[in-house]
């Protein structure tokens, strides 16, 4: 998940460049590729969730089987903010985020000691708590049929008032904000934070073992994720002008890990952007044609996990390096400089370690 | 103030069906430290081969046929509980061989095959049989009710429920009193030792996955009758059986057992008294269980933690 | 069969000259209102339709989308409507409302569809309607019978054809109190459509002099109905009233009728769907149940009606129609007849056709006139009391009709207070 | 007073006694080592001082304060680190980032969720400097997983010294090396004791009785000896040893 140091420390990359632009003008071509405006709203709502997702799984190795209940936390408030204060497009949304950051906080506290299946089992049995009320308290949520009638507020500018009403204006203004979780996200796994987060997934043992509290990493990391998620479900209630418990349930929290996953999230930034965008597309394109779509998409996805567990991304990184490495193939490589009190030696056949000391040798 | 004795005596049957739905997968996770996605799936799968068994479309056998629709359905209960739950073994042996590009790697790659074998399953049950609900037929002897203590209770719950003890005990002897078992049991804690034992983890993994398999097909047949059959009934049991682990702990048969009892009792007993809070109950408890004690109830330290 | 559905070879040829830009997009851009197109003679009339074709009531979807099609396919083989074919395309909504929002968007965004049909579940019917009114597309609600749906969540673009829970229980509940007795217990399903029935059940109970024992909430996804059916055991009511759907509802019939309880006690379930109970053992069948229509009613023009069914669809599972085809099938021709009598798919006009529709006892094969409640847009039509038909040797005539009500006997009297609907005028206008 | 002092440290693990009654205590400034058979409780005994493990009975006391039953991300932070002997590091990361990330000034900016880590010159030029320590110049941009095995060894080291520890622990660090690079990571370690207080445990006595000061052998989960290596050589368990180890030719 390197990345080249330049690409690293600048708030923007050549690929935001690129990736801003072609969304910016996808309105103008949507419809034209046999698509529609609603369905550019919904794919960059996802990647906003699909990034933050990836905070977790991809970076900090913490598979969440529970994610959508943030995602669906985000809608709620937000609708049920504008229906009880007042119509407001940012307070709702700070709200909205802030709401979710706080149940993610709360959850974390029962997770960031648990490892692997355990913290995956934990997502889910609090994902299930979380949809299980969405469902039941239903004269808050409205229940099974969700939270209707959801406005989309006006992004109140001061001088200006630019209405949101349009499909088209509130993917503008999703994509803003889709921009600027982008630029904070590639800071932030860029920092010092992010660096910790990446080595708390390699080695959770070193990382503890050179000083760094683990419990307050997975604490701090599941927080904000649940805040993005917070934040994209704000984004969903007003798409949709609705909030429902479904996007909370385990099906829904399913999807996105699948998402992330198709797309390459463990290797590369960018993979649960590009799996949003190829899980909507085959949703939309396949769905159209054939019933049986998800038979479909199923099989692609175990065939990719089975060959290219990497993902989409993965490919990409493989073909790109692949070409790297032929056009570098004749330079030599460079030697280390050996240093005196060097121990890099000649040797590397692998010796076995010495093992079976106590209960302890691990 | 309901009178709470036929609660708990419900509960406890209820808790041992999960046990059983459960049993498969403790296994599979246990030894092979993955957690079977797809469990459900072949817990659905299991319940469509029996009813094709019992009832099978035989027109076109012409008189063959039609003898073996005549044997008593007894007996073509019989004979499905005992094939079908291969049947699915063998779908299950299948899905092991396509998991193995994923060993030695993240742990995560077993979860997400097996989270789309689990779609892809679905998907075909949906193709074959169709969306609609199904009805599995069960033998007369063990259908209807029975009255005890003033209160009707269901036969085949009954039935069911010894079954489950039956199917449990059963599993415990494998485990117990045969090499296979010892191996399995070793297995659960120590691959590196399994190798040292001069065993070849390759079959015993094949092995392992068949029977947890066949077991998750046998708890759908036997669920069938109860919850009825649909493409997707698989979801209703794989939750479950994931809560339950973990509430037991991973990788300990008996954790499984007192697991599904303590899930049986807590929805028993909630829908007592307020069943709208019935489902919830369980969740509420793995994380309580949890909370305190970190590896389940009977748990041990398991590789899927780091 | 002449019916098109937009099969994958149209889709795809369609996409290619889109892409190609031989059909030039008429607009890009936003979506604009008040959308006018020369209504060429030849170009098709689309409709959307919105079934599930999987989740829950997947198989309800495909018993909708069956009645439809097949009311599209007869309009086109007389020639189309006001000179023009009628086609329709079909996208699942996966029994999950987020879904239907998207859907919905879809169709009317990027298939231009004149109108939208189909609905099972409220959630989605509700997603639909809400896009569906943004854009002034009228929309017709086959299936789904919460209450709700018209009431609260009405719009000026949505019409109900099925029955809702109230009026299926003001068909039931007056004559099971003196037919059973006054003590009845509720099983409500924990979530809207089981909350409402219940309380219009309970109203009526009280209001005939009965007496609500218990109520007991049957939480969605349960399976294991045993603890609570101890709990009715228990409280030995004579009347167990449930408002218990979908996957629950059949998990539900299975541990009954192993208990034998359908026999102990009287059982009414607010509305049984066809599509959910058909093929299943006639003894999973217990107690009494509303529809709003069966297919060997004693009527001119069903047995006629069965036949068209069974030779457009000759695989089908579904051997006969059941109610769900037949919501799905009305709902389709009335507002095919409806486009024809205002001479234009004007949506505006075609919303004030079917506000004062009426439709005769005949033309609805059922026992009394019908006719479209403005204020609501809920159908009124008759309610019928079926149970199961025991001992018959038809696998397929599993229902007994027991009793039918008018439209005036069932009616559901605090819709009209519940709905606040938007006015015509507020809703955008369009044509295709 | 010893810079780290351990005081009869008891340590089972179910019905088995790992370690009983251990004292143990490490001067500032010198190189102690601990040695002992495979399975004597070398490596446990590692892990309760650096806090992997709780003692069941007993205290750690690190520069008068009593750091028993601490986190080991706490006691790292005190200013002990160690090395692991089965290597432990982030393979992922490039060696230059693997002391990156030990650095305590990195650390101090953990949460720093905005400032590029890549940005930060001065600390990759002192993460390079630890790498150059250790004989792993050249090698700041390979993956710690592609790295030769001598050089993960180093790189190991690294990473604990990347802490500027004030106390630094080397569990077996010669393990699965050879002669030559035995004999090179017993230059590095002299050098290195120039400027830390440092505690080695090996079974490689030769490597270990010349660069010690002092030795404690473990044997049966019990310090049953201790001293010089000039003391210890008169010392019978070690002298058996020995000429099983080394051929007789100590």
């Amino acid at each position: 998940m390197g990345a080249r140091p330049s690409a690293a420390s600048a708030w923007i990359s050549g690929e935001m460049v690129c990736l801003f632009a072609v969304m910016a003008t996808l309105p103008l071509w949507i419809e034209a590729a046999g698509l529609y405006q609603y369905l550019g709203i919904e794919i960059a709502i996802w990647m906003i969730y699909g990034l933050g997702f990836n905070l977790l799984l991809g970076y900090s190795g913490l598979p969440s089987f529970g994610h959508g209940a943030f995602f669906g936390i985000g809608a709620y408030v937000f609708g049920l903010f504008q229906a009880w204060a007042f119509e407001s497009l940012l307070l709702g949304i700070a709200l909205a985020t802030v709401a979710a950051f706080a149940a993610g906080a709360v959850v974390a506290c029962f997770l960031s000691h648990r490892r692997g299946i355990y913290f995956a089992l934990m997502t889910i049995a609090f994902g299930q708590v979380f949809w299980f009320i969405a469902i039941k308290w239903h004269t808050v949520t409205g229940g099974e049929d969700g939270l209707l009638n959801i406005p989309r507020p006006a992004l109140e500018l001061g001088v200006a008032s630019l209405p949101l009403g349009s499909n088209v204006a509130l993917f503008y203004f999703v994509l803003l904000v889709f921009a600027v979780v982008v630029v904070a996200l590639w800071r932030l796994v860029h920092s010092p934070f992010g660096k910790v987060l990446q080595a708390v997934r390699q080695n959770e043992e070193r990382a503890r073992f050179v000083g760094y509290n683990v419990w307050r990493f997975k604490w701090a990391v599941f927080s904000l994720s649940a805040a993005v998620a917070g934040l994209a479900g704000s984004l969903f209630s007003m798409a949709q002008q609705s909030a429902y418990p479904d996007v909370m349930s385990l099906h829904a929290s399913g999807v996105i890990v699948m998402m992330t996953l198709i797309g390459g999230g463990f290797v590369s930034f960018w993979g649960p952007v590009v799996g949003v965008a190829v899980y909507f597309l085959a949703r939309d394109v396949l769905g159209a044609v054939t019933e049986t779509w998800l038979l479909w998409f199923g099989l692609v996805f175990v065939v990719s996990v089975l060959f290219k567990p990497e993902g989409i991304a993965g490919v990409w990184q493989e073909r790109v390096s692949g070409v790297l490495r032929l056009r570098f193939a004749d330079a030599p490589l460079r030697s280390g400089r050996t240093g005196d009190v060097s121990i890099v030696g000649p040797e590397h056949g692998e010796t076995k370690d010495a093992i079976g000391q106590s209960p302890s040798g691990r | 103030m309901p009178n709470l004795v036929p609660h708990l005596l419900n509960g406890l049957s209820l808790g041992l069906l999960f046990a059983l739905i459960a049993l498969g997968f403790m296994l599979i996770v246990g030894v092979m430290e993955l957690i079977n996605l797809a469990h459900g799936s072949l817990f659905a799968l299991g319940a469509y081969f029996a009813m094709v068994i019992i009832a099978p479309e035989l027109s076109w056998l012409g008189s063959v046929g039609e003898g073996y629709q005549a044997l008593p359905l007894a007996m073509r209960y019989g004979l499905a509980i005992l094939l079908a739950p291969v049947l699915v073994a063998v779908v299950g042996m299948g899905l092991e061989l396509c998991m193995r590009r994923t060993y030695g790697k993240k742990a995560e790659y077993g979860l997400l095959l097996t989270f789309g074998a689990a779609l892809v399953i679905e998907e075909i049950i949906r193709l074959v049989w169709g969306p609609s609900e199904q009805y599995l037929q069960v033998p007369q002897a063990v259908s209807g009710a029975f009255l005890f203590a003033g209160l009707i209770y269901s036969k085949y719950k009954l039935f069911a429920a010894l079954f489950a003890v039956f199917a449990i005990l059963l599993v415990w002897l494998f485990l117990e009193r045969t090499p296979y078992g010892a191996i399995i049991k070793a297995g659960a804690h120590d691959s590196e030792m399994v190798r040292a034992l001069g065993i070849n983890l390759t079959r015993l993994r094949l092995l392992v996955f068949g029977l947890g398999a066949g077991l998750a097909g046998l708890a759908g047949i036997v669920l069938t009758p109860i919850w009825g059959l649909r493409p997707h009934v698989g979801i209703d049991a794989v939750i479950p059986a994931f809560l339950i682990i973990v509430l037991g702990g991973i990788g300990s048969f008996w954790g499984a057992v007192l697991g599904g009892i303590l899930v049986g009792l807590a929805v028993g007993i909630t829908g007592a008294y307020a069943s709208e809070w019935s489902l919830l109950s369980m969740y509420l408890l793995l994380i309580a269980v949890v909370t305190v004690r970190a590896r389940g109830l009977l748990g041990r330290k398991s590789v899927l933690e780091a | 069969m002449s019916r098109r559905n937009l099969t994958r070879r149209s889709l795809l040829k369609k996409a290619g000259l889109l892409t190609a830009g031989v059909a030039a997009t008429p607009f890009m851009g936003p979506w604009r209102y008040n959308r006018v197109y020369a209504a060429a003679s030849d170009k098709p009339i689309v409709i959307g339709l919105t079934s599930d074709a999987s989740g829950q009531y997947a198989n309800s979807g495909a018993s909708d989308r069956r009645g439809m099609q097949l009311a599209v396919s007869e309009f086109n083989k007389k020639g189309g409507v006001l000179g023009r074919k009628v086609e329709t395309i079909h996208i699942d909504t996966e029994t999950t409302p987020a879904t239907g929002s998207r859907v919905a968007e879809r169709l009317i965004t990027r298939h231009e569809c004149a109108f939208l049909i189909g609905a099972v579940s409220s959630g989605v019917a509700n997603a639909i309607s809400q896009v569906a009114q943004k854009y002034g597309t009228v929309y017709l609600n086959t299936n789904s019978s919460s209450p709700t749906e018209s009431g609260k969540n009405c719009h000026r673009v949505k019409f109900v054809w099925d029955g809702n829970g109230t009026n299926f229980a003001q068909a039931a509940v007056k004559n099971a109190i003196s037919a059973y007795g006054k003590k009845w217990l509720l099983m409500t399903n924990d979530y809207v459509w089981g909350h409402n029935t219940s309380k219009a059940t309970r109203k009526l109970v009280d209001q005939f002099g009965g007496e609500i024992i218990d109520e007991i909430l049957v939480p969605q996804g349960t399976r294991d109905f045993s603890a609570m059916l101890l709990k009715v055991q228990q409280a030995a009511p004579q009347v167990v009233a449930a408002a218990v759907g979908g996957d629950d509802q059949k998990a539900m019939r299975q541990q009954v009728s192993q208990l034998g309880l359908g026999q102990k006690m009287a059982w009414i379930n607010n509305q049984q769907d066809w599509p959910d109970v058909y093929g299943l053992p006639i003894k999973n069948l217990f107690g009494v149940f509303g529809t709003t229509w069966y297919w060997k009613l004693d009527l001119p023009g069903v047995a006629e009606f069965v036949k068209r069914y069974q030779a457009a669809y000759p695989d089908t599972k579904i051997r006969v129609p059941g109610n769900v085809f037949y919501n799905g099938y009305m709902a389709t021709r009335e507002l095919l007849s409806a486009v024809e009598r205002a001479g234009s798919t004007n949506n505006r006009k075609v919303i004030q056709q079917l506000e004062g529709l009426k439709v005769s006892a005949r033309d609805r094969m059922q026992h009394h006139d019908a006719f479209m409640n403005p204020g609501t847009h809920q159908m009124q039509q008759t309610i019928y009391l079926a149970t199961a038909n025991a001992g018959t040797k038809d696998r397929d005539d599993m229902f007994k009709v027991l009793s039918q009500s008018s439209p005036a006997e069932v009616r559901d009297k605090g819709a009209d207070a519940a709905c606040k609907m938007e006015s015509l005028d507020a809703t955008p206008t369009y044509e295709t | 007073m010893a810079l780290f002092e351990a005081r009869g440290i008891h340590k089972r693990f179910g019905h088995q006694v790992v370690l009983e009654n251990i004292d143990l205590s490490f001067e500032a400034g010198r190189l102690s080592g601990i040695m002992g058979p495979n399975g004597a409780g070398k490596t446990t005994c590692f892990n309760v001082l650096t806090g992997a493990f709780k003692p069941d009975r007993g205290r750690v006391i690190f520069d008068g304060e009593d750091i028993t039953g601490r986190s080991p991300d706490a006691i790292a932070r005190k200013g002990i680190s160690r090395s692991f002997q089965t290597m432990s590091l982030f393979d992922e990361y490039t060696a230059l980032e693997n002391v990156l990330i030990a650095l305590p000034e990195v650390r101090g900016r953990g949460f720093n969720m905005i400032e590029p880590l890549a940005m930060d010159g001065e600390a990759a030029d002192r993460a390079a400097a630890v790498l150059s320590r250790v004989g792993l110049s050249g090698r700041e941009h390979r993956r710690a997983g592609d790295l030769a095995y001598g050089e993960r060894r180093a790189l190991e080291i690294a990473v604990a010294l990347a802490a500027g520890p004030r106390l630094l622990f080397l569990d077996e660090p010669t393990s699965g090396l050879g002669a030559e690079a035995t004999a090179r990571l017993a230059d590095l370690v002299l050098d290195l004791k120039r400027d830390y207080s440092i505690v080695v445990i090996e079974h490689d006595m030769r490597f270990l009785f010349g660069l010690a000061d002092t030795i404690s052998v473990i044997h049966w989960g019990q310090v049953i000896a201790g001293g010089t290596p000039d003391e210890l050589r008169g010392n019978k368990w070690v002298q058996r040893s020995m000429l099983a180890d080394l051929g007789g030719s100590p």
